[in-house]
């Protein structure tokens, strides 16, 4: 159920944001709902095929798509599919549409596509440890291994839960491409991670992708969701939340030096070792 | 025969050495005929035979009548009176119940660790067959001294392998005065590792 | 019939004086070295004089001469290709030395073995020295002074042993029962020297100087009957002392010696095989390994088990030197690092020596690994420990040079004929692969039951 | 047990054929596959039923269902493969290879005593013999082998005498143990003991590889867990060790995998990352006994011999190896490839796929840990899960990405063909194994009482609108072009002015990664071919411990060379030497 809703939501929630950093840059900025328009507008292309790629070239946007919504399958946001480790299966079928999409960058046999493959494979390997140690500081501190059986914040687990937090956030922003760690809007090919992937996919191949990126931060914010304490507010408000900071950060921020990542990217497994340390520990504050 | 210098001295040494043991084991011998038989083999082996082949092999060599060695001759006298004295104090608890002349027992022990001393430290090839000698007369008069001899053909054939031994090494000196044109076997250091 | 079977080798050695054709001499000394081996099978336990053929005795001496019979044809092959016009020599010198180890295993008299193991040092002091040059006149002399001196040292420890039997007797059996009469702490001095003497002869560290050079300058098929047989010898001497002791009671005071020395030798002979420039040097430290292993399994209170190692090892290195030889003849030279590409160039050549270098490092299905596996099934868990060190650092000593040559790069400037420089190191390795399937444990066992003594 | 015998038959059968006959490969399928087939028959029930009757009982019939599995695919490719390089070598290996089988598989069916040890040396020995069969190429990795090997039964040796002396005893249990740990995790490559593996495994021919990461190194993870049988339950430090050696082994595994130049290599890298996980698993078992540590252990194997098996058997068709000299190989090989993408897909532990299950488990049981005192640390060690995962996925994007896509960077890369009928019999049979595997994960584990996430939705649901997705995909209109290149391409002309070179080569695209971990240095060089050249990237094998054990090799040779510098060729030492030894015997047996 969550899946679908997300499904229908991303266009917007991704075009809104377009609205939002344009509004805040003083520009007028795209309909908000463009991104509905576009994505039917690329489904409806024709799309190429560079002459060296292989099979997996039609199949990576088509594995990203689906690894994404099937992962927002396991987000007991609204009834689903719940069982203990499901937030394990969830992590990793986000990693099953990476590992199509690094896959087919390499595909084309273009140098963009090699840069953007590795450069995904480092923030991958710098974000993934983060992740899993807040979901699993979040589990412990639940004492369930599944995503319905969070705890909610409390002052019980305030020290534990924010650490998380901090981690969750940073991961957000590493995979779904946002600043400070990838720029969505540039097509520098020296800097760009994710859009140097998709150079090559047009049309609905990119359409695919394109909702891909967006179910895929949704399904962030979903998990970021699950560890407030407002019970179905929690969503819409963090969904809220993650819009504006977004708007903000992509505005008044700048984009980090690619090989400035670990730095940023090294709070983010910091973060998330000291929560699973404050859980089997018993740290208060 | 630690202190001196000229080989030929050596060898006369060594003659006495065995004409004294040879006396010895007649003296001990009490009329017994095998005691008798073994005095005369060793005068005649040992006494005789050895030393005239070592002349000989001296002669036909025609090297320097020197010891070398890698001990100088106060040091080597020092050394050597000191193992004589330490045999002469370990050689008591190699005195055996019934040995028949317990002070000689010391004597030998003394001479086996000087022989083995000539041989570390002497240089000529010949004079390591001295020191051997030596050594293997210690080992006689141990077997005078302790026992009441071994039996005759134990003892014939241990003086002929010491024989054999003897010949062989020579016509091995001689081989290899022929070729390194020297018989120094500090020099001898092909083989290795 | 002992006697004839004692002076059985003088027959071909005599003849090696007029003939000098090697084809001949290799035949009559493998008939001669056969027909003993017949002959001790059927004078078994039979007795005249000094001499006597106990289970021991009779072990080695069939080992001696089933050996020696191929060294035999293996050297008419060798001496062939090496085109030597001396090979009478190493016949004459060979089955000189054939007659003082029959003597060592027949005589039952302790003067009467010590005078034959020193006459097996004489005659094999000429095996290394055939036909002479610097390096081998150099190893002769080192070989021929340690050697004698050690055997001197064994016997002042004969002499004392004498004597504490109150010089009565020399014969081993009734020497045994008086053992016990005899003082202790005398009899373990006297055991000392009877140690140091005769380890020369085995190869012990430190006393094992002599061995390399010997084993590396003697022609290879010297060799193999020196790592073969000679190192038998004295360890069949060190057999009978070590069950004297046994006997008076004093077993214990010697197994501590027995296993030190053995396991020092096995580290040492560790350290000697690594970086190991030249192939036969190489066998040699093997040996001087596997000698430190049988004293070892003796000092463990097992002589048969001592017995079993030194029966594979004999079978093994006598292999592996008559393989060495093949090298020798095709690459010319004694360096491991000249020697490549075997397997390529000559597959069987290649295999002969491979096998038998494996087995040497105690791999199954060859017997040392049976061995090895019961001499630390007996040991405590420290001797294990470096039991255990040594064996590893042994074999990666064998290991690079092995593989080096073996399989490394390189061309076979020239390839030996003559079937018998495979077949016979091949037939040795099929006895030895055939034994270690199915260990004649039983048998040595009871050939053994003459040494066993109540602890 | 009958069928066992009957499958030694036919190993033993193989082998006397090939020294019978020249081409005896030609049965291969029927003794090597054959008796794989009837290994796993035996194997299955043993397992599935819970024997507990030696010598089969569920551990043994466990683990020769994997190797029965492994033979069966292995059996098939290997007729296909010697066909292609026939000769006296082919031959030997035919006879070598089945007796190197039934070594593997008797180890298992093996008692605690001589027959254990004997079929462990002995499986050391014929791997030596095969490996080194390659020639002097594969000088360095047979050795690395045959050593490691021996060092592993010498710990063996010290820890199963010392229980067949009289069982575990007070005090001595440590030092069994340590020497299970060092032979049995030698074997298993174990951190550090592991530098063998990466050299031995890629040097040797494909099918043997196959084996070797596939089969062989199990027994190692065999023999751990069997000690539990033979010596009891282990003392705490071995779940300690085990656990941290082996994640921090599998990290460090990976890393050097993702520096590695040789497909091969990167396979072997692999492999020593999954043995060290499997290892950690076992430790973490060893430490809680917690069952989801032993699911773990047991169905990561079952993937791991299965996946790597198939990625091994398909780099048969490869000549050139080096992956910066590869590309472009899909359209040449295209089910090797597709053999060798699902292959990956596992190894980088992607769901629903076999690869994650294990993974999926060993988390659940980091984050089952009593929650205070230090055994609660294990829950870190997630995070270093989580670290391996992605550090797989960048391995197996890297190895697929620059061997099979993009184009071709040098002209012999595209010097390869597609396997034959066997061949392709072969590893049709490995990946049925592991897409059952995958699909019907409870089937194997079942008497592990296994939960389970929805394996068969997710494939249902990835496969179902997958597929519906592609197929509308492909209907679409759609043309072939070339890729992007910022139009440089002249108008009007044909072809692209992207070049082959322009793509990343291996150490290229790992290059960001590597400077991550500071076990292993990158250099950047100057290119020697002028200043407009761009500079070349060097890994020069700069790892930790690679030096160290090179540290350790010299300290070793100088040791050696000091104790030959007493053989100096003095005969005066010698005989001081002697003169000394004789007093100090004297002095000893004094008293």
């Amino acid at each position: 159920m969550t899946a679908l809703l997300f499904l229908l939501i991303a266009p917007l929630f991704t075009g809104s944001l377009k609205w939002l950093k344009a509004r805040l840059q003083n520009r007028l900025g795209p309909d908000p709902l463009y991104d509905y328009r576009n994505l039917y507008k690329l489904w409806h292309k024709a799309w190429i095929r560079p002459s060296p790629s292989s099979p997996i070239f039609v199949w990576a946007p088509v594995m990203a798509l689906l690894g994404a919504f099937l992962a927002a399958l396991f987000l007991p946001l609204l009834p689903g599919f719940s069982f203990a480790g499901d937030f394990l299966v969830l992590a990793y079928l986000l990693n099953l549409g990476r590992f199509f999409q690094v896959l087919a960058a390499l595909d084309t046999g273009s140098a963009f596509g090699g840069q953007g493959s590795y450069r995904e494979s480092l923030v991958a390997v710098l974000a993934e440890p983060g992740t899993l140690l807040a979901l699993g500081a979040a589990a412990l501190a639940s004492s369930q291994l599944s995503l319905a059986g969070l705890a909610p914040l409390s002052a019980e687990n305030l020290l534990v839960y924010t650490l998380a937090l901090v981690a969750l956030a940073l991961a957000l922003v590493a995979e779904g491409a946002r600043m400070p760690v990838d720029d969505p809007t540039t097509h520098l090919e020296l800097t760009m991670i994710h859009e140097a992937q998709l150079l090559d996919h047009s049309g609905p191949l990119l359409a695919l992708y394109e909702l891909a990126a967006g179910l895929k931060m949704l399904v962030y914010l979903g998990l970021i969701a699950l560890l407030m304490p407002l019970g179905a507010w929690s969503f819409p408000l963090v969904l809220l939340l993650g819009w504006l900071a977004l708007g903000y950060l992509e505005t008044y921020g700048v984009k980090l030096r690619y090989l400035r990542l670990p730095d940023l990217m090294s709070y983010s497994t910091l973060s998330g070792v000291l929560a699973v340390l404050g859980v089997v520990l018993r740290f208060r504050i | 025969m630690v202190g001196r210098k000229s080989l030929d001295a050596l060898i006369r040494l060594y003659a006495l050495q065995n004409v004294l043991l040879g006396l010895l084991a007649f003296v001990l011998a009490e009329g017994e005929l095998h005691f008798i038989l073994a005095g005369l083999g060793l005068l005649l082996i040992k006494g005789v035979l050895i030393p005239l082949y070592l002349f000989r092999l001296l002669e036909r060599l025609g090297i320097s009548h020197e010891v070398e060695s890698y001990l100088s001759i106060p040091l080597s006298l020092l050394l050597g009176g000191l193992l004589a004295g330490v045999g002469f104090w370990v050689g008591r608890s190699f005195v055996l119940e019934g040995a028949r002349l317990p002070e000689a027992v010391p004597v030998a022990i003394g001479l086996i660790l000087l022989g083995m001393l000539f041989m570390v430290s002497r240089k000529k090839a010949v004079t390591q067959v001295l020191g051997f000698l030596a050594l293997e007369n210690g080992v006689f008069l141990l077997a005078l001294a302790e026992t009441h001899g071994l039996p005759l053909f134990i003892e014939i054939g241990v003086a002929l392998d010491a024989f054999a031994a003897v010949v062989l090494a020579g016509v091995l000196i001689f081989r290899i005065k022929e070729t390194f044109q020297h018989i120094d076997t500090a020099r001898m250091r092909e083989l290795k590792g | 019939m002992l006697y004839l079977l004692l002076l059985l080798p003088l027959l071909p050695a005599l003849y090696a004086l007029r003939e000098r054709t090697p084809a001949r001499l290799a035949s009559l000394s493998l008939g001669a070295a056969w027909f003993s081996l017949a002959l001790g099978l059927l004078a078994q336990n039979q007795a005249s004089g000094p001499l006597r053929l106990d289970g021991v005795g009779l072990f080695y001496l069939l080992l001696t001469d089933f050996i020696f019979g191929l060294v035999a044809l293996y050297a008419r092959a060798y001496f062939q290709e090496s085109q030597d016009q001396e090979a009478w020599r190493f016949f004459a010198a060979g089955n000189l030395f054939l007659f003082a180890m029959h003597g060592a295993f027949l005589a039952h008299n302790l003067g009467l073995l010590w005078i034959f193991v020193e006459g097996s040092t004489l005659a094999s002091a000429l095996l290394v020295y055939h036909k002479g040059g610097a390096r081998a006149l150099e190893a002769t002399w080192k070989y021929l002074m340690l050697g004698s001196v050690g055997i001197a040292l064994g016997l002042i420890g004969v002499i004392l042993v004498y004597a504490l039997l109150g010089g009565t007797t020399l014969d081993w059996q009734e020497a045994r029962e008086w053992a016990r009469t005899a003082s202790a702490a005398q009899l373990g001095l006297a055991f000392a020297f009877l140690l140091v003497g005769f380890g020369t002869k085995v190869g012990l560290f430190p006393l094992h100087a002599w061995l390399p050079d010997a084993h590396s300058e003697a022609p290879s098929p010297a060799s193999a009957l020196l790592s073969g047989t000679l190192l038998n010898v004295a360890f069949y001497a060190l057999l009978r002392y070590t069950a004297l002791l046994g006997s008076a009671g004093l077993f214990e005071k010697a197994a501590l010696l027995l296993q030190s020395f053995g396991l020092i030798s096995l580290l040492a002979a560790g350290l000697f095989l690594f970086a190991q420039k030249d192939f036969k040097r190489l066998l040699a430290y093997s040996s001087m390994e596997h000698m430190g292993l049988a004293v070892y399994a003796l000092g463990l209170g097992l002589p048969w088990l001592a017995m079993l190692h030194t029966l594979f090892h004999s079978l093994l290195k006598t292999a592996a030197f008559l393989g060495a030889g093949n090298l020798l003849l095709a690459y010319r030279s004694k360096l491991i690092a000249r020697v490549g590409g075997v397997y390529q160039a000559w597959p069987a050549g290649a295999w002969v020596f491979l096998l038998a270098l494996l087995g040497l490092a105690g791999l199954p299905p060859f017997g040392l690994f049976f061995a090895e596996f019961q001499a630390l099934l007996a040991s405590a868990p420290w001797a294990m420990g470096l039991y255990l060190l040594g064996l590893v650092s042994a074999f990666a000593g064998l290991l690079w040079p092995l593989s080096q040559m073996i399989y490394g790069p390189g061309t076979l400037p020239h390839r030996p004929q003559g079937q018998s420089l495979v077949l016979v190191p091949g037939v040795l390795l099929a006895v030895g692969l055939f034994l270690g399937l199915l260990p004649p444990v039983e048998l040595v066992k009871t050939w053994a039951e003459v040494l066993a003594w109540t602890r | 047990m009958t069928l066992i015998y009957i499958a030694f038959g036919l190993l033993g059968g193989q082998s006397l054929l090939a020294l019978l006959a020249p081409a005896a490969y030609r049965y291969l399928p029927l003794g090597l596959g054959g008796s794989g087939l009837l290994l796993a028959l035996a194997g299955l029930p043993a397992w599935l039923g819970q024997s507990s009757a030696l010598p089969l009982d569920a551990t043994a019939g466990f683990y020769l269902a994997l190797l029965g599995a492994l033979y069966l695919g292995v059996g098939f490719y290997l007729r296909d493969y010697l066909a292609h390089h026939p000769g006296p070598r082919a031959r030997l290996e035919t006879l070598l290879l089945p007796l190197f089988a039934g070594s593997m598989a008797g180890v298992v069916l093996a008692p605690l005593g001589y027959s254990f040890l004997f079929l462990w040396e002995g499986m050391a020995l014929l791997g030596y013999l095969l490996i080194a069969l390659e020639g002097p190429a594969a000088l360095a990795g047979s050795r690395a082998f045959f050593l490691a090997s021996r060092v592993s039964g010498a710990g063996l040796f010290l820890a199963l005498l010392l229980l067949i002396q009289g069982g575990p005893r007070e005090g001595l249990v440590h030092l069994v143990w340590a020497g299970l740990v060092l032979g049995f995790g030698t074997k298993a490559a174990l951190f550090p003991l592991h530098a063998w593996l990466p050299k031995a495994h890629p040097v040797a021919m494909s099918p043997l590889s196959a084996l070797l990461s596939g089969g062989m190194v199990k027994l190692g993870l065999y023999g751990l867990y069997r000690a539990l049988d033979w010596a009891g339950p282990a003392p705490a430090w071995v779940g300690w060790l085990l656990l941290g050696l082996g994640l921090a082994g599998a990290v460090y595994a990976l890393v050097l995998g993702l520096a590695e130049n040789d497909y091969k290599g990167v396979l072997a890298y692999s492999s020593v990352e999954n043995l060290n996980l499997l290892l950690a698993a076992l430790g973490g078992y060893f430490l809680l006994q917690h069952p989801f540590f032993l699911l773990a252990f047991f169905f990561h194997q079952a993937a791991h011999a299965l996946f790597k098996g198939l990625l091994f058997l398909g780099s048969g068709a490869l000549k050139e190896r080096g992956l910066s000299a590869l590309g472009g190989l899909f359209p040449k090989l295209p089910q090797t490839a597709a053999y060798s993408l699902l292959a990956a897909a596992v190894g980088a532990g992607l769901p629903p796929l076999a690869g994650f299950l294990g993974e999926w488990y060993l988390y659940q049981g980091f984050l089952s840990v009593p929650k205070g005192g230090v055994v609660s640390l294990l829950a870190l060690g997630v995070g270093v899960l989580a670290l391996v995962g992605a550090l797989a996925a960048a391995l197996y994007v890297r190895l697929l990405g620059l061997a099979f896509l993009g184009l071709p960077r040098s002209s012999q890369a595209l010097e390869v063909h597609e396997v034959g009928l066997y061949g392709q019999v072969g590893l049709g049979l490995l990946a049925l194994g592991l897409v059952g595997l995958s699909l019907f994960p409870g089937a194997l584990l079942a008497p592990l009482n296994p939960p389970l996430y929805p394996v068969a939705l997710l494939a249902l649901g990835l496969l179902g609108l997958g597929g519906g997705l592609v197929y509308l995909l492909q209907r679409k209109p759609w043309r072939s072009y070339t890729p992007w290149d910022c139009g440089y391409n002249q108008p009007g002309q044909p072809g692209s002015a992207l070049s082959p070179r322009m793509q990343p080569n291996a150490l290229g695209y790992s290059e960001q990664l590597l400077r991550l971990f500071p076990f292993v240095e990158v250099k950047i060089e100057a290119s020697r071919e002028g200043l407009l050249h761009p500079p070349t990237l060097r890994w020069q094998g700069g790892d930790w411990w690679g030096t160290l054990e090179a540290l350790f090799a010299r300290g070793y040779l100088f040791l050696a060379r000091q104790a030959q510098r007493l053989q100096s060729g003095s005969l005066h030492l010698y005989l001081l030497l002697q003169f000394l030894a004789l007093l100090f015997v004297l002095g000893v047996s004094w008293q």
